[in-house]
């Protein structure tokens, strides 16, 4: 039974920083673990396609450009990501990782948010074929 | 100090009207800033409440659908009216008070309840349940603390002998400070203040979990800007009004600031410090122990008196 | 054991009813009964304080037609009454047919169960007789009626598709 | 108002609301300030997650299912988990098991620490749910340098986990518990001595033992009026067999009890969380576990922060499974609210509904507008959306 329990802690708090932060001007460091946006080794990827199947947001596309040389492009939807690492988990050859690098993601376009990863011969030679008119995409199984 | 300007500008300028609303405006930025520091938090930068009051300003005014319209309007109109002509008796900033006559602490304290009134009204005008329930609850909680708020300031007048703010003033500046005169007193001013700016934690009337914003639900936009400027005047009153009643008056704006500040934090502290109280427990604290113990100082007050004419 | 102690308990409780059961796990038991057995067997676990009820779940067994098209089995429903008494679980088990999918209200007996009769009402379109309450509670109001969203015919909303349409001829 | 008082005054409270941070419609009939009747109306939520989950696979249901609640999610896709592995015959590795037993306390931690802060709001107290929330904070850095994300840890995977604990990890973590635990002591000190506080919950939503039982009442609502509900202890899973827990029970039943449960449940998550760190064993992570999984059906029950989470799955043997039915902890103890909230005042209701800390979350919306000059307008998401589009264009 007591009256004011608090009020110790106010004064503390009175005298302390504040717990919150002015944010956009002080900003915290991302911790290690972070799973922050995907990143892709195209020099490793085998093509399996798993981690395109087990997408749960579909936000992987893998486009085949050369299936026995080994060429793909990723297209990758940070918007719809969901950042679960399911992907990185599946991948048996290392070539997905999360970075904790960039995780505030803000655009007023949808063209931010599509990021194609790849051998840059092989993202150019995607995006030519795919401003060709009546010669579609190659399909993403 | 005394001013001697026009009572247009007086009235309008300073200390009146726009010199009022900000510093009311001034006022509810140190408050909001405070009450987030006890609770460790940044708080708002203090152009925030000039700003909210001006974009809800610029918004539109929604009037609902079965209000009695002119009523609508009107009501927080009268409401900052009360606020503002309360505030031109009262020794503003160390100034002496634009106007003043015997008695007039009594129509301060009335012109301070039309706010209340006011919201009462607005509250029961518009037909939506919370604000029924918002006017419902204000009204009884105004019942509850004025009682005792005004009992806690009659004990200083009755020992200046005066009914007026001025010479009450004058009177708390030379004697003891009544605080530690009459600290029951002060007690009970400055915890009927808070139930009488609505301030938590005797915030029933605006519990925003239960009751959205109270009586004040249906309000938006100029309506709703006028109310909050009239709290915020109300609120620069009420404070001034116990530091000249119980913190040995104000002589001089330093004195004003200083003291004011003073009151500020604690009121600050003790609006973070406790959980809201429902409104049956509001009242119930209100009368039996806030009356009380007003009424106690008060008794104590004239026996005091009438013991040192005897011994005189 | 405990764990055997409670199973067994449960089953002599509704020993009278019991058409088949299974047990498919060390603390699982499934009992099929027949749908007018369901409230006397509800009835008497809550009688012998047998646990609480967790939730009814609904199942949907679409009908299963041969390679000319005809019904061999017709579409039913099956209601699970899954009850749970520390680590044990006895689940009652009711089929009913799409053409009469009624089932006894168990609402009197347990007034919580309410919350779960009009769940698996709303969403797979069993008839729950004499329940207190058949408002709608997950499904927004404008819902068609009789469409079920949890049963294996349901695919999407026919109106959705037409209206989305209309938006993009605009 | 004669035509209202012969009429029920009905005090809506949702689904928007500044009580419920979520959407639900609760509708409580009142005479002045006490409650005379209550009822409940949901789904304003409904995103038809157990449909969906027959159209995915089991490792796309695993994150779909982790999302039906925002502050407990880690305990949603252990029950998934578990089910599943029961069904394919798997055995997640101790080592997996352990670090998803240290996931699910220190969600229940940071669930326990925000609902005190939810209740402390809802009663006016918004110091103290300032400081809890800035001392929840604490946790919620744990869990994010322990996993990477502050709210959908994603620890479990089919099989195993996918995070692991090293001795840098740890020794933050065990410094962090000791911390909490001195400011949970205090915050017990506040909750049962300050005597505002106290106004608002002693005595306050009592809710007896039987009804709780006939109710189904779980989780703290029913460890707090005395019944022995706790899936933890009852039928332990998962690592709950190695790192057994105490159970927590209080006998009044009140709103003061339900705090002092949920409190007591933070010493005990505490003293567990160190006991894991201390006594890990080091090993394996996951095992592998087939896409398919076989025909059967399962019940999965975990001891989640609001009560028992309820999951079954039935399987046909493909990639995807047949039916996924998900019982959460809040459905149980709704009956509780509408049962108890008669008599009380309308002030107390709030604190009601926050006492046995509901869960929701939200996508329906409507807005009619009516002005003299144009007729009325009815806009629903889709039209809001179109009309936002083109006016900012």
């Amino acid at each position: 039974m007591a009256i004011g329990v608090l009020f110790g802690d106010l004064v503390k708090a009175l005298f302390t920083k504040p717990a919150t932060q002015n944010y956009p001007f002080t900003k915290t460091i991302a911790p290690e673990r972070l799973r922050g946006k995907l990143v892709y080794d195209p020099e490793k990827c085998v093509g399996c396609m798993l981690c395109m199947k087990d997408c749960p947001s579909n936000a992987i596309e893998l486009l085949t450009v050369d299936k026995i040389n080994k060429k793909f492009v990723m297209r990758y939807h940070p918007d719809r990501c969901v950042f679960c690492a399911q992907c990185v988990q599946l991948c048996r050859f290392n070539c997905l990782n999360m970075s904790n690098s960039l995780w505030e993601m803000a655009s007023t376009t949808k063209e931010a948010f599509e990021v194609y990863y790849g051998r840059e011969e092989d993202i150019a030679f995607l995006l030519e074929r795919a401003a060709q008119p009546g010669i579609n995409e190659p399909p993403c199984e | 100090m005394n001013l001697s300007l026009h009572p247009l500008i007086l009235l309008l300028i300073f200390p009146g009207g726009l010199f009022l609303m900000n510093i009311g405006l001034l006022y509810e930025w140190a408050d909001r800033k405070l009450v987030a520091r006890f609770q460790s938090r940044v708080g708002p930068r203090w152009f925030q409440p000039f700003a909210d009051t001006i974009k809800l300003l610029a918004k539109e005014e929604i009037i609902p659908n079965g209000v009695h319209k002119i009523m609508f309007l009107a009501l927080p109109i009268i409401a900052l009216t009360g606020a503002l002509t309360a505030a031109q008796y009262i020794p503003m900033f160390g100034f002496e008070a634009s106007f003043s006559f015997e008695g007039d602490l009594i129509v301060v304290l009335y012109m301070l309840s039309m706010m209340t009134l006011s919201i009462g009204l607005a509250g029961a005008n518009t037909l939506s349940r919370f604000t029924i329930i918002g006017a419902t609850r204000a009204l009884t909680q105004m019942f509850s603390y004025e009682a005792p708020f005004l009992l806690a300031l009659l004990s200083p007048a009755i020992a200046a002998g005066t009914w007026n703010i001025g010479k009450i003033n004058t009177f708390t500046g030379e004697n003891i400070w009544l605080i530690l005169a009459q600290p029951i007193g002060f007690i009970v001013a400055v915890v009927g203040l808070m139930g009488k700016l609505e301030l938590p934690p005797f915030d029933a009337p605006e519990a925003e979990t239960e009751i959205v914003a109270g009586a004040l639900t249906e309000y938006s936009g100029r309506g709703l800007a006028l109310f909050h400027i009239g709290k915020n005047v109300e609120l620069v009153i009420g404070l001034t009004l116990v530091v000249i009643f119980y913190l040995g008056g104000i002589a001089n704006p330093i004195e004003f600031i200083l003291k004011s500040a003073g009151l500020f934090l604690v009121v600050t502290a003790l609006q973070s410090m406790f959980a809201r109280l429902r409104i049956d427990q509001t009242v119930g604290l209100w009368w039996r122990l806030g009356a009380l113990m007003g009424l106690l100082q008060l008794l104590a007050i004239i026996f005091g008196r009438y013991l040192g004419e005897i011994l005189r | 054991m405990e764990t055997i102690k409670f199973l067994e308990s449960g089953k002599v409780i509704l020993e009278k009813w019991i058409e088949r059961s299974r047990t498919t796990d060390e603390n699982r038991l499934d009992i099929w009964i027949s749908t007018e057995n369901l409230k006397p067997a509800v009835q008497s676990l809550v009688e012998n304080h047998w646990g609480y009820l967790i939730t009814i779940t609904g199942l949907d067994i679409p009908a299963v037609y041969d390679q000319d098209n005809i019904e061999i089995q017709p579409g039913q429903l099956e209601a699970l009454y899954h009850f749970a008494n520390d680590a044990d679980i006895i689940t009652i088990r009711v089929k009913v047919p799409y053409s009469k999918p009624q089932i006894d209200s168990i609402c009197d007996i347990i007034p919580s169960a309410t919350i779960y009769e009009r769940e698996v009402i709303e969403l797979f379109g069993f008839d729950l007789l004499n329940t207190p309450n058949t408002e709608k509670l997950i499904l927004p109001d404008s819902w068609p009626e009789g469409v079920y969203p949890l049963r294996k015919s349901f695919t999407h909303l026919q109106d959705l598709e037409t209206s989305k349409k209309e938006q993009s001829n605009d | 108002m004669t035509e209202a008082k012969k009429e029920k005054f009905i005090v809506p409270i949702g689904p928007q609301h500044p009580a419920l941070k979520e959407p639900g419609n609760f509708e409580f009939t009142v005479d002045g300030e006490i409650v005379t009747d209550a009822a409940v109306r949901l789904g304003f939520v409904h995103r038809g997650i157990e449909k969906a989950c027959e159209n995915r696979n089991y490792t796309q249901d695993l994150y779909l299912l982790e999302r039906v609640c925002g502050i407990c999610s880690h305990v949603h896709a252990t029950a998934f988990v578990l089910g599943v592995e029961k069904l394919a015959g798997v055995q997640a590795p101790p080592r997996a098991e352990a670090i998803r037993v240290l996931a699910a306390e220190l969600e229940r931690i940071h669930s326990h620490l925000l609902w005190f802060g939810v209740a402390a709001h809802e009663a006016g107290f918004d110091t103290l749910f300032m400081y809890t929330w800035r001392d929840r904070e604490v946790v919620m850095d744990i869990l994010e340098t322990l996993s990477g994300s502050r709210v959908h840890y994603s620890v479990n995977i089919l099989g195993g986990v996918k995070i692991d604990v090293d001795q840098k990890l740890s020794d933050l973590i065990k410094k962090d518990m000791d911390f909490l635990e001195e400011r949970t002591e205090y915050y017990m000190k506040v909750v049962t001595t300050d005597d505002t506080f106290l106004g608002r919950t002693r005595g306050i939503g009592t809710l007896s033992k039987d009804r709780a039982k006939l109710l189904g009442a779980v989780g703290p609502t029913a460890r707090a009026s005395g019944v022995k509900r706790d899936i933890r202890v009852n039928a332990p899973y998962s690592g709950y067999k190695e790192f057994p827990v105490k159970m927590v029970i209080d006998q009044t039943g009140d709103l003061e009890a339900r705090f002092v449960v949920r409190l007591k449940e933070l010493y005990e998550s505490y003293r567990l969380i160190r006991e894991i760190l201390e006594k890990i064993q080091p090993g394996e992570i996951t095992t592998r576990i087939k896409r398919k999984i076989p025909e059967g059906e399962v019940i999965s029950r975990v001891e989640a922060p609001r009560g028992e989470l309820f999951y079954y799955i039935k399987s046909n043997g493909t990639e995807m499974p047949d039916r996924v039915k998900v019982r959460t902890p809040s459905l149980c103890n709704w009956g509780t609210i509408t049962d108890v909230a008669v008599g009380h005042k309308l002030a107390d209701m709030p604190m009601l509904l926050a006492g046995i800390d509901p869960c929701f979350s939200c996508n329906d919306r409507m807005v009619e507008i009516r002005s003299d000059s144009q007729p009325s307008q009815m806009m629903n998401w889709d039209g809001l959306r179109k009309y936002g589009i083109e006016y900012y264009r």
